[in-house]
C-alpha cells in the first residue's frame, strides 16, 4: 500500500486524490469491517483462499486414498470412510474448489482488466462468498462427523435415494449443491452485468481481453446449466425428506430422470471449469510472446462455439444405459464436434508462441505444461465418447485418469500459471521463478506418474471406486507406481505453498507492471488500490497498454466523496451514465445466514425450510430498504422518450 | 492486508460448525464387525409391569440399534425381506397385530421386542430362536420401534422404493407408548 | 487490424501509468431508465436462471408423462380447473396496474405511481392467495406419486417467483411511500418488467399441469 | 499384444471388434498427440532465435497470413480424422450390434443385488429353467442373450473379454448379448458404484464346449442329494436349524429362502462370496464365521458357530457337488 503522504494541499495532485478516494472506498476496520466489505477484490481474494483451503483438504483425501490403493487388499481404511472419502474429493473438487476459483479469480481480475471500480452489484457479490463458505463448512463438518456423503459425486439415485442411504450424508451432499449453485449463478450474473455495462470508454466488444471473453462465455453457461443441478438435488432432497416420488421406479419416477438431469448440468459443467482455463492461457500466451493473441475473433467465436456445444453432448455419460442405439452415435458426433473449436484455440496459441518472442518464465512453463496434459485429455476423451470403445472402458479407471487429465491440465495447470502471473498484481511482490520452475516439474512428472497408470489399469479392466482389489487381479504394480506419482504431487503442492508463503514475506518489490502486460490491470499500482483506477482510462485498440507508452487517456467527473462507477453501452461502451454503489453493509451476510438457516434446518424436520424462507425474505426486504440519503446528493434524471 | 487475519476468522467459524455437527456421529456411524449384546433369557424380560408384592428388579439392556440410521435401515430391510410383511403387512397389521398403533401387548422397549421374537408368542408369532443372530435382533427391534413412533426421527429411514402403503417412518408422528398397554414404567419409557 | 505499436521488448516498469484525464463526464445522468440501468441486467441473468429452473421441472414433468400408459396415474384424479383458471386471470389482470405505475414512474408522477402500486400489491396478493389454493386443486397430495410430485414441483417452483415479485412490488410500494422518490423510479419501472416475465412464463406451466393431462 | 484380464484379450467377437477400434484410435490419438507436441516444441525453438537476435515480436501482416494458412490446414486436418474416428465408430457399432441371424439364443436373466449376481437359464422349457449365482457358464460359439434386470441399485454387468459393460437399472430391462468364440475361465466384475462392496462384487465365467455345458446345465437342474454319512447328516441340521435357513436356498431341502445366494451346488463353484474368495473349506469357515472381516458392509451376519457344529457344516456343504 503506498505509504499515506501527508495531506499535501494542492487539490488535485495524485497523492491528495489518491487519500480522498481511498477514504470513500475502503472497507471499514477490524472484524466488522471484514463482514460488511463489498470490496470485490477483498471477497474474490477471501474466496481464492477458501478455495485454496478446500482444495488442499480435497488433496489429502486423494493422498489417503492412493495409499489405501498402493497395495491389493490393503486395510489402511474400510470401505465407508472410502466412499466418503472419494465422494467428497470429488464433490468437493467440482463444486468448492473448481467453479468457485476459477469465478473468484474473475471477480478479482475482470474488474481491472475492463477499467472499472467494482463489480456491478457488490452486495450481490459478498452474499454470493458467504452463501459458498455455508455450503463448502456444511460439506466437510459432514466429513468430519462421519456424516459424510459416500454415494460418489454424481450420487445416482437409487443408491442415493432414501431406500439405499441411510442418515443425512445425502442430504447434506443435496444442501452443499444448492448453496454452491446459489453462489455460482450469483457470481455469473456479476460478471455478465460487469462486463456489459461497466467498460471503460472505447472498449468495444472487439478491444476486450480474451480472459474477459471466456469468463463472460463460461457465465453464461453457469446461468444456464447451474438451475438444472439445483432442481435435481432439491428434486433428491424432497425425495428423501418428504418421500416425493420423482426418481421411485414403482411410482411412475425413473432413475435415468435423474441421470439426464445431472448430465445436461454435468458436462458443461466440465467445460464452464476448462473454459477459464482458456482465459488464463490466452492471457499468459500473449504477454509472455510479447505479442497479441493470434487469431483473436477466432478464439473468441471458438469459446462460444465451445460454450453452445457443450450443452448437446450429455449422454456421453449414460452410454450403458438402455437408451437407444441411434442416439447415443449422434452423441458420439457432438462429441467429437467440440474437439473442432478446442482444436482452433490450441492452434492459435501455438502460432502466437511461433510469431512472438516467448520467455519461459513460471507461468509460461504452465502454459506449455498446460498444451501437453490437456491434449492427451482431450484425445483420452475422443476414446470415451466413442460409444463401443467406451462401453468397454466407461466406469473403469481410465475415467478418474481422463478426468484428471482433462481437469489438473486443462484447469489447475493454467491456474497455477496464473497465480504466477497475477501474483505480483495481487500481493506487489514477485514469486521466486527458481521454486516456481521447481514446483512445475514437480508437480508435471507427478501429474503424468499419477493418472497415467490410472489409464492403462482401465484398459487392464480395473473399475473406478473400489477401496480395495484382489491380489491376483495383477493391477498391484500400476497402482503402486500412481501412488507414488500422487506422492510427487503432493511434495509439488507443498513446495509451491512454500513459494507462496517466502514470496509473501520476502519476495522482490513487483512494482505496477513487472512483466509489460497489455492488459489495463498492469496500468495502476501493485497491490491495486481499493478504488481500482483514480480516472477512469479510455482504451483506443485491443492492447491497450501496447498501442502507447505515453500517458494514458483517461476520464474525470466522477465524484470523489462517494462510490461512485461509470456506465458505458453495451456495444461501443460509450459514457453513459454514473451509478452511486451502495457502502459496505452487514445485509449480505444476514441473507446468507437466513439462507443457510433454511436449507441445513430443513434437512432436520421439513418445517426449517418454511422458517428460513421466511427469515430469507426479511432480510432481503432489508436488502432493499435504501441506505440513508447523503448531504448534497442532486439526480440528474434522464426520461425515456 | 486482512488475509491473514480472515483466515483466522474463517478458521473459528469451521471449527463451531465442526463441533456442532459432533453430535452427528453416533447417528451416521456403520458398524459393521460391532458384536451386540446376545437375547436376553427368557425369564428375565417382564412383560407387564402389574405384578404382586415387591416388582422385581427391571431389566435394561442398552440396544446399541437405537437411533443408528443404518441399522434401523437393515432392520427395515430384513423386515421387508423375512416376510415379517406376512402377517403385520408393514406395520398395519393383518393375521399378526398391528405394529405402527401404541398398543404393545408384550411391551415396546427394545429388549421386549427382541423377546417377542426370539420366544415367539401365541397366536401364531413363530419363534426364531437361534435363527436370526443378535445383532440383526436389535436392528430388527429397533425398526420395529421405528414404525410405532418410538425413534428419534433423524435416524428414522425415509420411503423406500415401492409402491407407497404408508406414511414413511421419518414422517411417522412421535409419540410414548401408553402406560396402560404395556409394562413400561413411566421412568425409563420416557425417553425416546 | 489492432494499431500494435512497438512492443516494449523487454517487460518491467515501476511505476504506474499516469493517467491524463481528457473527458468529464460529471453531467451525465444518474437516474437513468430500462437497459440503460444495471439493475435492469441483473433481473435478466435472474430471469434466465429461473427460466432454466422451470424448464428442468416442466422437462421432468413430460419425461414422467412418458413413464404412465395412462396419464395422470389410475386412480389419480384430474386437476380441478376452476380456481387454477381464476388464478390465471387475476394474474394476467395484475399486469395492467404494473404498467400503469410503470408509465407513471417514467413521468416521474409520484401520485400516479403511489395509486396504481397499492392496486397491483392488492391484485398480486389476491394471485398469491388463490395459488395457495390452487396446491388443493391440484387433488392430489405431492407424495402420492411422480405424476404428483412433478405437478406440486412445477407449481411451487412457479410459485416462488410469484411470491418474490409480490413481495418486491409491496416493498417498492412502501419505499415510494415514505421516501423521496426520485432515484427509485427506474427500479420501479423494472419491477414491471421482471412481472411480465414471471405472468409470461405461468402460461406454459398452467397448460403443462392443468391441460395437458385432459388431452393426452 | 494380449494383456491378460484387459480389454484387448478378448474371448468373443464384440470384444475383439472394439479391441480393433481401440487400437485405431489410441494410434491416431497417439499420432495427433505427438503432431501437436511437435508443433509446440518447434514454434518454442524457432522463436527463442528472436530473443537471441533481440528481435520483435513479427506481427508483420504476410506472417499473420502464413499463421492463418497453418492455423487452417490444422484445423482441416481435426476435422478430417474427426470424421474418419466417428465413422469407424459407426462402422463398429453396427459390427457389435445384435446378430439377427442368431440361431436359437441361450437367454440368461441376470438380476443384480446388493453385491452378488444371480442368474436364470431361460431354457425353451420352462420347467428346465435353472437359477444359479455368482457363477455364469456359457457355451462355446453359441450367442447368448442377456437381459439385465435389478432389485435394488444400478449394477453393471461387465465381461471385458466378451463385451462391453450394460448397466442393470431397477424399473428397466436393459439386454445385452455376448458370444464366447474360445473356451476359457474368466472373472467379470460389477463396474457401477454400487455400496460399501462395489469392489468385491464380481462373478466366475467359464466359457465351455456346447457339450460339456449340457452336462453341466443337467447337473446343475439336479436338486441336493440328502447327506449319507452321519458328520454331514449333523452339518444338514446345522443348515437347516440355525441362522442359514433365514437367507439361503438349497433345492431338495427346506430351505427355500431367496434372499441370499443359492446354494444347491455350492462346491462345484471355483469361488465364494461373489467371485472374491477361491472356494476352500479354510476360506469357507472364515467367511461363515464372520463375513465382515472379508467384506465389511455385507448382509451376512456373523454366525457364533461350534466347532464340532462348524465341521459339521463343512462337511455337508462339501456334499452338495
Amino acid at each position: 500500500m503506498p505509504a499515506e503522504h501527508a495531506v499535501d494541499t494542492d487539490p488535485n495532485s495524485p497523492a491528495s486524490l489518491h487519500a480522498r478516494l481511498e477514504r470513500v472506498w475502503r472497507n471499514g476496520p477490524g472484524l466488522w469491517g471484514w463482514l460488511t466489505s463489498v470490496n470485490h477484490k477483498s471477497i474474490a481474494l477471501r474466496s481464492i483462499i477458501t478455495a485454496f483451503t478446500f482444495f488442499g483438504i480435497a488433496g489429502v483425501e486423494a493422498a489417503l486414498m492412493r495409499v489405501q490403493l498402493a497395495r491389493p487388499e490393503n486395510s489402511f481404511i474400510g470401505p465407508d470412510l472410502y466412499n466418503q472419502l472419494f465422494t467428497t474429493h470429488g464433490s468437493a473438487m467440482m463444486f468448492l474448489f473448481a467453479v468457485p476459483m476459477v469465478q473468484s479469480v474473475a471477480l478479482y481480475f475482470v474488474p481491472i482488466m475492463i477499467g472499472t471500480r467494482n463489480v456491478a452489484f457488490p452486495r450481490l457479490n459478498a452474499f454470493g462468498y458467504w452463501t459458498y463458505l455455508i455450503g463448502g463448512v456444511l460439506l466437510f463438518s459432514g466429513l468430519f462427523t462421519n456424516t459424510g456423503p459416500d454415494q460418489g459425486w454424481f450420487s445416482y439415485v437409487p443408491l442415493a435415494g432414501p431406500g439405499f442411504s441411510p442418515g443425512k450424508r445425502v442430504d447434506i451432499w443435496a444442501q452443499m449443491i444448492t448453496f454452491t449453485e446459489i453462489a455460482a449463478i450469483v457470481a455469473a450474473i456479476e460478471v455478465i452485468v460487469t462486463v456489459f455495462k461497466q467498460r471503460a470508454p472505447g472498449m468495444s466488444l472487439n478491444r476486450v481481453p480474451l480472459f474477459v471473453w471466456a469468463m463472460v462465455v463460461m457465465s453464461f453457461m453457469v446461468l444456464v446449466a447451474m438451475p438444472y443441478v439445483a432442481t435435481a438435488s432439491a428434486m433428491l432432497a424432497m425425495d428423501r425428506l418428504i418421500a416425493t416420488q420423482f426418481f421411485n421406479y414403482t411410482e411412475g419416477g425413473d432413475a435415468l430422470l435423474w441421470q439426464h438431469l445431472f448430465w445436461f448440468f454435468g458436462h458443461p459443467e466440465v467445460y464452464i471449469i476448462f473454459i477459464p482455463g482458456l482465459g488464463m492461457v490466452s492471457a499468459i500466451v500473449a504477454t509472455f510472446s510479447r505479442r497479441p493473441v493470434f487469431g483473436y475473433t477466432a478464439v473468441v467465436l471458438s469459446l462460444v462455439a465451445i460454450g453452445f456445444l457443450s450443452f448437446g453432448l450429455w449422454v456421453h455419460h449414460m452410454f450403458a444405459t438402455p437408451l437407444p442405439q441411434t442416439g447415443q452415435t449422434f452423441f458420439t458426433a457432438a462429441s467429437a464436434m467440440i474437439a473442432i473449436p478446442t482444436g482452433v484455440t490450441i492452434f492459435c496459441w501455438i502460432a502466437t508462441i511461433w510469431s512472438g518472442r516467448p520467455r519461459f518464465d513460471t507461468p509460461m512453463l504452465y502454459v506449455v505444461g498446460f498444451i501437453a496434459l490437456f491434449t492427451i485429455g482431450g484425445l483420452t476423451g475422443l476414446l470415451l465418447a466413442s460409444v463401443p470403445v467406451d462401453l468397454q472402458i466407461t466406469d473403469t479407471d481410465f475415467l478418474p485418469g481422463h478426468i484428471h487429465y482433462v481437469l489438473l491440465g486443462g484447469m489447475v495447470f493454467p491456474l497455477f500459471g496464473a497465480l504466477h502471473y497475477w501474483f505480483p498484481k495481487v500481493t506487489g511482490r514477485m514469486m521466486s521463478e527458481r521454486l516456481g520452475k521447481v514446483s512445475f516439474w514437480l508437480l508435471f512428472i507427478g501429474v503424468n506418474v499419477t493418472f497415467f497408470p490410472q489409464l492403462l489399469l482401465g484398459i487392464a479392466g480395473m473399475p473406478r471406486r473400489v477401496y480395495t482389489y484382489l491380489a491376483d487381479t495383477g493391477w498391484g504394480g500400476l497402482n503402486l507406481t500412481s501412488s507414488i506419482g500422487a506422492g510427487l504431487i503432493a511434495v509439488g503442492i507443498v513446495v509451491l505453498v512454500i513459494n507462496i508463503a517466502r514470496s509473501l514475506a520476502a519476495g522482490a518489490a513487483a512494482g505496477a507492471d513487472p512483466w509489460g502486460g497489455e492488459t489495463l490491470e498492469w496500468a495502476i499500482s501493485s497491490p491495486a488500490p481499493d478504488y481500482n483506477f483514480a480516472y477512469i482510462p479510455i482504451v483506443h485498440g485491443r492492447s491497450a497498454l501496447w498501442a502507447d507508452t505515453g500517458d494514458l487517456d483517461a476520464v474525470a467527473g466522477l465524484r470523489e466523496d462517494r462510490r461512485e462507477v461509470l456506465q458505458t453501452t453495451m456495444l461501443d461502451a460509450v459514457p453513459d451514465s454514473r451509478h452511486e454503489h451502495p457502502d459496505p453493509t452487514i445485509v449480505p451476510l444476514l441473507t446468507a445466514l437466513a439462507v443457510g438457516v433454511g436449507l441445513i434446518w430443513g434437512i432436520l424436520d421439513p418445517i426449517g425450510f418454511d422458517v428460513g424462507a421466511v427469515l430469507t425474505f426479511i432480510a432481503l426486504a432489508a436488502w432493499g430498504w435504501p441506505q440513508k440519503t447523503k448531504p448534497n446528493t442532486h439526480e440528474i434524471v434522464e426520461v425515456p422518450k | 492486508m486482512s488475509a491473514m487475519s480472515a483466515g483466522r476468522y474463517w478458521g473459528r467459524i469451521a471449527a463451531v460448525a465442526a463441533l456442532a455437527l459432533g453430535l452427528a456421529c453416533k447417528r451416521e456411524e456403520r458398524r459393521f464387525n460391532a458384536t451386540y449384546p446376545s437375547a436376553p433369557a427368557y425369564a428375565s424380560v417382564t412383560l407387564d409391569t402389574l405384578q404382586p408384592g415387591v416388582p422385581s428388579p427391571e431389566l435394561t439392556v442398552k440396544s446399541p440399534a437405537e437411533g443408528n440410521a443404518y441399522d434401523i435401515a437393515q432392520g427395515k430391510l430384513l423386515f421387508a425381506q423375512w416376510n415379517c410383511t406376512g402377517c403385520h403387512s408393514h406395520g398395519g397389521g393383518g393375521m399378526g397385530p398391528p405394529l405402527m398403533d401404541n398398543e404393545w401387548i408384550y411391551g415396546s422397549s427394545p429388549e421386549n421386542i427382541v423377546a417377542t421374537i426370539v420366544e415367539g408368542r401365541p397366536n401364531g408369532m413363530p419363534s426364531f430362536r437361534n435363527r436370526i443372530t443378535a445383532n440383526q435382533l436389535w436392528q430388527l427391534a429397533a425398526y420395529v420401534r421405528s414404525m410405532a413412533g418410538l425413534e428419534a426421527k433423524g435416524p428414522s429411514p425415509g420411503r423406500n422404493d415401492e409402491m407407497q402403503y404408508k406414511v414413511d417412518e421419518q414422517r411417522t408422528p412421535f409419540r410414548t407408548p401408553r402406560a396402560s398397554s404395556s409394562k413400561t414404567l413411566p421412568a425409563k419409557s420416557q425417553r425416546p | 487490424m489492432t494499431v500494435v505499436g512497438e512492443i516494449p521488448a523487454e517487460a518491467g516498469r515501476q511505476a504506474e501509468r499516469p493517467l491524463r484525464p481528457v473527458v468529464n463526464v460529471s453531467d451525465l445522468p444518474n437516474v437513468v431508465y430500462g437497459s440503460r440501468v444495471v439493475t435492469w441486467w441483473g433481473t435478466i441473468g435472474f430471469m434466465a436462471a429461473e427460466t432454466a429452473t422451470l424448464s428442468a421441472c416442466v422437462a421432468s414433468y413430460y419425461y414422467v408423462l412418458r413413464n404412465y400408459e395412462s396419464f395422470p396415474p389410475l386412480r389419480t384424479p384430474l386437476p380441478d380447473l376452476f380456481i387454477p383458471t381464476i388464478s390465471l386471470i387475476v394474474l394476467v389482470l395484475s399486469l395492467i396496474p404494473c404498467y400503469l405505475f410503470a408509465r407513471a414512474a417514467k413521468r416521474l408522477d409520484k401520485p400516479a405511481t403511489l395509486r396504481w402500486m397499492w392496486v397491483a400489491v392488492v391484485v398480486m396478493l389476491i394471485a398469491t392467495a388463490l395459488r395457495v389454493m390452487e396446491f388443493r386443486s391440484l387433488n392430489v397430495r405431492w407424495d402420492a406419486n411422480a405424476y404428483a410430485s412433478v405437478a406440486w414441483a412445477v407449481v411451487f417452483a412457479h410459485f416462488t417467483l410469484l411470491l418474490a415479485d409480490t413481495l418486491e412490488t409491496l416493498l417498492f410500494a412502501v419505499i415510494m411511500q415514505t421516501r423521496e422518490p426520485t432515484r427509485y423510479y427506474p427500479g420501479v419501472a423494472e419491477d414491471t418488467f421482471y412481472s411480465y416475465f414471471m405472468v409470461a412464463v405461468w402460461i406454459p406451466c398452467y397448460v403443462t399441469v392443468y391441460l395437458v393431462p385432459r388431452w393426452v | 499384444m494380449t494383456w491378460a484380464g484387459s480389454i484387448f484379450d478378448t474371448a468373443g467377437s464384440p470384444a475383439e471388434r472394439i479391441a480393433r477400434l481401440a487400437w485405431f484410435l489410441i494410434i491416431v490419438s497417439a499420432v495427433t498427440y505427438l503432431l501437436v507436441l511437435a508443433a509446440t516444441g518447434i514454434a518454442m525453438r524457432r522463436a527463442r532465435v528472436r530473443r537471441t537476435q533481440g528481435e520483435l515480436a513479427d506481427t508483420r501482416p504476410e506472417t499473420g497470413k502464413r499463421l492463418t494458412r497453418n492455423v487452417a490446414i490444422a484445423t482441416t486436418l481435426t476435422t478430417l480424422i474427426l470424421l474418419v474416428y466417428v465413422s469407424a465408430t459407426a462402422l463398429t457399432g453396427k459390427a457389435i450390434a445384435w446378430p439377427l441371424n442368431a440361431q436359437q439364443p441361450l437367454t440368461i436373466e441376470v438380476t443384480g443385488h446388493q453385491w452378488w449376481w444371480q442368474f436364470r437359464y431361460r431354457d425353451s422349457l420352462p420347467s428346465n429353467w435353472l437359477t444359479t449365482s455368482n457363477e455364469l457358464h456359457i457355451p462355446v460359439g453359441r450367442p447368448v442373450r442377456v437381459i439385465l434386470l435389478s432389485n435394488d441399485v444400478i449394477h453393471s454387468f461387465w465381461i471385458p473379454e466378451l463385451h462391453g459393460k450394460q448397466d442393470l437399472i431397477p424399473g428397466h430391462r436393459n439386454t445385452m448379448w455376448i458370444k464366447a468364440d474360445r473356451p476359457g475361465v474368466w472373472k467379470a466384475r460389477c463396474a457401477e458404484f454400487c455400496g460399501h462392496q462395489h469392489a468385491k462384487m464380481a462373478f466366475d465365467v467359464v466359457a465351455e464346449s456346447p457339450a460339456q455345458f449340457a452336462q453341466w446345465y443337467v447337473r446343475q437342474l439336479a436338486s441336493a442329494l440328502p447327506p449319507t454319512d452321519s458328520s454331514a447328516k449333523h452339518g444338514y441340521d446345522v443348515f437347516v436349524q440355525r441362522t442359514c435357513i433365514m437367507c439361503h436356498s438349497i433345492n431338495g431341502t427346506e430351505a427355500g429362502s431367496n434372499v441370499g445366494p443359492e446354494l444347491t451346488h455350492i462346491a462345484s463353484r471355483p469361488s465364494l462370496a461373489a467371485g472374491s474368495l477361491p472356494n476352500t473349506r479354510v476360506n469357507l469357515t472364515r467367511w461363515i464365521l464372520n463375513p465382515q472381516l472379508i467384506k465389511p458392509g455385507v448382509r451376512m451376519p456373523p454366525n457364533a458357530l461350534s466347532p464340532a457344529d462348524m465341521t459339521a457344516l463343512l462337511d455337508y456343504l462339501e456334499t452338495l457337488k
